[in-house]
């Protein structure tokens, strides 16, 4: 079992390195990360939302869809652990 | 050393009352997250978290009942059904006045005060949805997970 | 040898973040223990935050606050700017792990008081009597 | 409102109605019928409405807060997405009413909660047939996963534990989807679908895109209890409260595979996909074996929802070989099974939450002569098993017919052989049953027609919709020529 | 002749299948719930009789229901193949029906509605087989048989129904879709066609090696003609109530199976496609086996019905073989069979029922003098078995004879001789049985009480046996039927 666990772990690991190998050094200003959207982003967000945190105008706004998700993820946290321990007091009474 | 018999719950005088000092300046601090995360480091999730935190902080000091004096549960339930019904009725609105979903500046027919400026309103009144929820969801699990669900006296 | 090690040094983040990463994906599936499974499972995630945050980084950029004024006036050059993308995508990563450990605390705690104990091997010894 | 949001307002409605029901339905339970099935036939209805204008108008290009993509987040809607928005919101329905029931029944107390969370798990399931943006589809499973741990928790005895290994694996699959989105968006630089199909066949950087394609793939079997990948699927399932059940067994799995279609086709090429022949091969093995083995081990079970999660296995072995045949008749007839099996699954399922509401069980022991005590029910179920067996007219023969079809046009006769061999188990395994219910116990000597003394039917409530399915099961069989001709034909590429 | 498009095929398959709602509605009420079953089987009768006229001009009606996939409807077509087996069908599920209520009622049989009605619905299916104008239509109909059959197998419920019931399904249902139906999308991948057509739709397009797989997939795949090795149903489906026995295992459900293998040699594969590959030899060679091992086993049976089961097995592969030979006299013979043997086998069973009925008697060895008894039974049973037989003056003569011609044209000698052995044990299995009834002397004491069974039963069983009497003085109608459904009048 945990040589299994093992095996796989390791075989995982080694593939994710293994992609790694076309990808630009790190950091590099001209990788398509940081040369296709971003700069767009933070080029006209100020103007398009006039919000200067640019982090909180896409959060809020480009992708406002994916945060309003995100809210309701938290949001069915909190009630899946509601339901899940609150069966207790039907049990007990 | 307490006394077993002592019934006043939680921990001894200094935290007790360190807490109660640090509370309100924790929720200040947590509003100021909030609304001032245009312009810093900040937001809905951030701000959410320290004011559930500030709540946390009672209940830690106190216990889960203590801190259910400041935030009830009824509160807590409108809190988060609220925060979620704000992010999500803020689209359904801007999708209502003929604009596309989430798209704040349609609101603009609603309050004219110009598209832009209303995109930047929009994610501030998201923003603040958002940070009803954290808030409330936070505490909300702190109570169950210290109580197994009793929601009564915690750890 | 050159080309390896000048590799790696180009990319060490990667190599952290699959380290961070596979330790705790054997956790989650190797272990025996449920709530190391579950502490797994957040350093995997923690490691898969690490991974797109260091997506975002930029030689030579600055946090993603602007000026507001001057950037309306002359806009902004978008070099001196880190990614901001990523950070985005993490915060709601971030808010969906807290969520996962949340619910999975609780399922603990039922499982707990249903066999009185976190031991995978016991609650299966329990469960096969 | 507004028809260009209708597809949202299908979404939105079920989640505000949620929190609704969260809010006034903790203290009178009188709302939370009302608001579910409300909400629920709205979107019935509006999912109907943007299947007629895609069909009229074609593909909709929508974005989210009005950023023309790929800066804001897309969502498509194209014939498939419209179809399986139909599907789920008529499945959610008919589910809900018996749900409803059985929730009441075993959850007391607890209903607003199971059905917050059961009304944001169908708006989560309706926003992952719609986005066209690969993070916001990692969200979009989050929820759905989240809400399907929380539902399934809610049983009783094992389920906790059941639901525990199900977070586990959940998290892993999500997590292995998040990071072929990582390495994709390292690569291409946006997170938008079309955009990413558009900019990889440019790059050449066969190792990342490789690795990319496959944590995607292997994530969503995960989620999809694909094969080897399948352990978590009986136990959640057969543990979970019948409410949940009778609603997430149809729909889960197969909104993932439509997942496993919509980024095959529409993210990655299938270029790009079907490039080694090895893997394509791999993988048909992989589904046949999942198919054989699945209703093998359906055949050891002695309870009957049990038996059917291992059922789901196996068709989803049949779903997976069907798009990896990757020709056009194989596609096709995967395509259709989603459709066809979900509304099996679904009737089957209906059956089983019938039959515990009355008599707590569904051993196989304790369904003997059953058919005299709940006639109605049992025709149903006999209906569902014909179905599944693959009896035409019956629409579970159609897609069958369209999948052994494919896999004699790839050659890919193990796959063929499966298919059969698990239609022959399920022979057994479905008369085994009916057998019992009907021809069953005459241990008590009355020999004449209906056993009406002892007659002990579900409620009305239940049947209505168990009904209703058996009979789709039929309209769908005869509807197959013109659902392929007007919907299933648009989706399959020119490559095929 | 172009066809004419006609609601009335399918009226006459939906005619029992909705009448299957107001027998099982009837249920409190015995005698409104009969003459439901009589009515319905006089209407079904009418209608498939109306449409004769126009089919032996040559013509024929079509009704499209849903066109389900891509160059496959659901379809129906009346043409004289199918004109054959529906009039024998419906014909003979009259009498049967007035059969079995005598039958039912004289023995109080439980769960009675349920019989009736299951039997409705397996006459629709047996129609629609013959009405079928494409090989999915008659996939479907035929897997509504098997289903609707397999109550009627069970129907005593007890431990010996179930495991019989549980063989059925076995041998019916896993040789459809383990066999029969992956033939049929092989077909259909290789034609893009399942139609009926004169000459069949592979001609040129398929190799003679999938030709010769394609054949004993579809030979062993329509299991109810019980062809060898896939028999052992039919003996264990003896289990269900004479009646069914009598109409379904001695006329709808096995011809269903040979009227299927009909289908695929004339209009699928196509005789001269078959001719072509030489794959005649190989359908006569497997039904030439099954005559003899079948007439073989058939000598060793006590059990009347049993006996009466491996015979019926033996006389389907008659079918197969005139159809094998592939020549315009054998084909003829096997279809005209189709019908001869109906007849006579269905009065055989009858009359084992009425035996039953009158004496509670299931074996061949307890059943001395009751000849004079019950004779008019006896004289309806000696002659179904003349026909059966094949000898003059009675219809199955003129079946075998054929058969035979065909055999002698195709100088096929190791036929010939089969044919002829085979008729002989037919006789050795058959003439003991009367022989006891009439001449054996009845062991002290028993069946003193014995008499006639009921009327209902009677008059069936000698209406049956005087028409397969008459078929062979007036086989004109069938013979041209059978012309032109082989294209060759």
């Amino acid at each position: 079992m945990k040589g299994l666990a093992l095996l796989a772990t390791m075989v995982t690991g080694a593939l994710l390195l293994y992609g790694t190998g076309d990808f630009p050094p790190w950091g590099d200003p001209q990788d398509p990360a940081s040369t296709y959207l971003s700069p767009v982003y933070i080029e006209k967000a100020v103007e398009q939302t006039h919000v200067p945190n640019i982090v909180t105008a896409i959060l809020g706004d480009y992708r406002g869809y994916d945060t309003m998700f995100e809210t309701v993820v938290i949001y069915c946290a909190g009630m899946a652990v509601l339901s899940v321990l609150r069966r207790n007091r039907e049990d007990e009474e | 050393m307490r006394d077993i018999n002592e019934h006043t719950p939680g921990e001894d005088l200094i935290i007790k009352t360190a807490v109660r000092l640090m509370v309100p300046f924790a929720q200040l601090f947590g509003l100021y997250v909030i609304v001032h995360g245009h312009y810093s480091p900040g937001g809905g999730f951030q701000g959410g978290v320290i004011l559930g935190a500030a709540f946390i902080m009672l209940a830690l000091a106190f216990d889960v009942k203590t801190s259910q004096q400041y935030m009830t549960i009824r509160v807590n339930t409108v809190f988060n059904n609220l925060g979620a019904a704000i992010f999500v009725g803020v689209g359904a609105l801007s999708a209502i006045f003929g604009g596309l979903f989430l798209d704040y500046s349609a609101l603009d027919k609603l309050i004219p005060m110009g598209p832009v400026e209303w995109r930047s309103f929009g994610i501030f009144l998201v923003e603040v949805g958002v940070g009803f929820t954290v808030m409330s969801i936070m505490v909300l699990l702190y109570w169950n997970l210290s109580s197994g669900g009793a929601m009564d006296e915690g750890l | 040898m050159e080309a390896v090690i000048s590799e790696i040094v180009a990319k060490y983040n990667y190599w952290i973040y699959v380290v961070l990463m596979m330790i705790g994906f054997y956790a989650m599936i190797g272990k025996r223990n449920l709530v190391k499974k579950l502490l797994g499972m957040n350093i995997f995630q923690t490691a898969i935050i690490l991974f797109f945050v260091s997506i975002g980084v930029k030689k030579g950029g600055g946090i993603p606050i602007v000026d507001k004024y001057q950037a309306l006036a002359g806009g902004v050059d978008a070099a001196t700017v880190v990614n901001p993308l990523p950070h985005v995508l993490m915060l709601t990563a971030i808010v969906v792990g807290v969520s996962v450990t949340g619910v999975a605390l609780a399922v603990l705690i039922r499982i707990h008081e249903e066999f009185g104990t976190l031991e995978e091997d016991e609650i299966l010894e329990k469960l096969r009597q | 409102m507004s028809t260009p949001n209708l597809h949202l307002f299908v979404l939105v409605v079920p989640l505000l109605s949620a929190l609704a029901v969260n809010l006034w339905g903790r203290n009178n339970r009188q709302m939370i019928a009302p608001l579910v099935l409300g909400s629920l036939a709205f979107s019935v209805l509006g999912s109907i409405v943007v299947m007629g204008n895609v069909l009229r108008h074609g593909t909709i290009s929508y974005t989210v807060g009005n950023w023309q993509p790929p800066f804001g987040i897309e969502l498509i809607i194209d014939p498939l997405s419209a179809m399986m928005m139909v599907l789920i919101s008529v499945v959610a329905l008919l589910a809900s009413f018996s749900s409803l029931k059985s929730a009441e029944q075993e959850l007391p107390g607890r209903e607003a909660f199971f059905f917050t969370l059961y009304l944001i798990l169908i708006a989560g399931l309706h926003g992952l047939v719609l986005t066209g943006d690969a993070f916001n589809l990692y969200v979009l499973l989050e929820i759905t996963s989240i809400t399907s741990y929380g539902l399934i928790a809610m049983g009783r005895g094992r389920a906790a534990l059941s639901s525990f290994n199900y977070i586990i694996m959940g998290t892993i699959g999500a997590c292995f989807y998040l990071l072929g989105v990582g390495y994709i968006y390292i690569l291409t630089g946006t997170l938008n679908m079309a955009d990413i199909a558009r900019i990889l066949p440019t790059l050449n950087a066969p190792v990342a895109t490789t690795t990319a394609i496959a944590f995607v793939l292997v994530g969503l079997w995960v989620k999809m209890a694909f094969f080897p990948l399948h352990a978590w699927l009986p136990n959640a399932y057969s543990h979970a409260p019948t409410g949940a059940g009778t609603m997430v067994a149809p729909l889960m799995t197969k909104v993932t595979v439509y997942l496993m279609i919509r980024v095959i086709l529409n993210v990655y090429t299938p270029a790009l996909v079907f490039t080694h022949d090895w893997v394509t091969n791999g993988v048909m093995w992989a589904a046949a074996i999942a198919i054989v083995c699945g209703s093998a081990l359906a055949l050891g079970q002695k309870d009957l929802r049990r038996m059917l999660t291992y059922i789901i296995i196996a068709e989803v072995g049949y779903m997976v070989g069907g798009v990896f045949l990757a020709n056009s008749n194989g596609l096709t007839g995967a395509i259709l099974h989603i459709v066809n099996d979900s509304l099996m699954t679904l009737c089957l399922f209906l059956v089983v939450a019938a039959i515990i509401y009355r008599q707590g069980s569904v051993s196989l022991d304790s369904l003997q002569g059953i058919f005299r005590r709940m006639p109605i029910t049992m025709a149903a179920f006999t209906l569902g098993a014909f179905a599944m067996i693959g009896v035409p007219p019956t629409c579970g023969f159609f897609s069958k017919w369209y999948l052994i079809l494919g896999g004699i046009d790839g050659g890919h006769w193990e796959f063929v052989i499966a298919l059969v061999v698990s239609s022959l188990i399920n022979v057994i395994l479905f008369f085994r049953i009916i057998e019992l219910a009907y021809f069953g116990s005459l241990a008590d000597g009355e020999h004449h027609e209906h056993g009406s003394t002892e007659r002990h039917e579900a409620p009305w409530w239940m049947l209505k919709p168990l009904v209703i399915t058996a009979v789709l099961l039929i309209v769908v069989g005869f509807s197959t020529g013109p659902l392929i001709n007007n919907v299933i034909s648009l989706i399959i590429p020119a490559g095929f | 002749m172009t066809p004419t498009l006609s609601i009335w095929p399918l009226i006459a398959i939906l005619v029992s299948l909705l009448g299957a709602l107001p027998i099982m509605l009837s249920a409190r009420q015995p005698n409104l719930r009969e003459s439901w079953t009589i009515l319905i089987a006089l209407v079904k009768l009418s209608i498939v009789a109306s449409l004769l006229p126009g089919v032996l001009k040559g013509g024929s009606y079509v009704f499209t229901i849903a066109q389900v996939l891509p160059g496959v409807p659901i379809e129906l077509r009346v043409d004289a193949l199918g004109m054959i087996f529906a009039l024998v069908a419906s014909f003979l599920w009259l009498f049967t029906s007035i059969y079995s209520i005598g039958y039912m009622r004289a023995l109080d049989e439980h769960a009675q509605t349920r019989y009736f009605a299951s039997f409705a619905v397996a006459i629709s299916a047996t129609i629609g087989i013959a009405f079928s104008a494409n090989l999915l239509t008659m996939y479907l109909f035929y897997e509504m048989l098997s289903l609707s059959t397999y109550p009627l197998v069970t129907h005593h419920q007890d431990a010996e129904a179930r495991a019989s019931g549980r063989k059925y399904l076995t041998y019916i249902l896993g040789t459809s879709i383990g066999l029969a139906l992956p033939a049929m999308i092989m077909t259909y991948a290789a034609a893009g066609t399942l139609d009926f057509t004169q000459g069949g739709i592979l001609a040129g397009k398929a190799s003679p090696e999938l030709l010769a797989l394609l054949l004993v997939l579809f030979l062993f795949g329509f299991a109810k003609a019980g062809l060898m090795p896939f028999h052992g149903w039919l003996p264990a489906a003896m289990v269900a109530p004479t009646p069914v026995s009598s109409f379904l295992h001695g006329v709808a459900v096995v011809k269903a199976g040979v009227f299927a293998i009909f289908r695929i040699i004339f209009h699928i594969l196509g005789p001269e496609t078959l001719q072509l590959a030489h794959l005649g030899s190989l359908i006569t060679y497997i039904a030439a086996v099954t005559i003899l091992v079948a007439s073989l086993i058939a000598l060793t049976q006590d059990s009347m019905k049993r006996r009466l089961a491996y015979s019926t097995i033996g006389q389907l592969a008659y079918m197969v073989l005139g159809a094998g030979m592939l020549s315009a006299t054998g084909m003829l013979g096997g279809v005209m069979h189709l019908a001869m043997h109906a007849f006579g086998k269905i009065t055989l069973f009858f009359c084992a029922g009425a035996i039953y009925v009158a004496s509670k008697k299931k074996n061949i060895s307890q059943m001395n003098g009751l000849g004079k008894r019950m004779p008019i039974t006896y004289l309806a049973f000696f002659l179904g078995s003349l026909s059966i037989i094949g000898m003059p003056p009675l219809g199955g003569f003129i079946s075998k004879w054929n058969m035979l011609i065909g055999a002698v044209e195709g100088e096929q000698l190791v036929l010939i001789v089969v044919l002829l052995v085979s008729s002989l044990l037919n006789a050795a299995y058959f003439f003991p049985i009367v022989y006891r009834g009439f001449f054996a002397p009845a062991t002290d004491g028993e069946g003193d009480g014995i008499k006639e069974a009921p009327l209902f039963c009677l008059i069936p069983l000698s209406v049956t046996a005087l028409v397969s009497l008459a078929l062979f003085f007036f086989p004109d109608t069938l013979v041209q039927l059978a012309r032109m459904a082989l294209g060759t009048w």
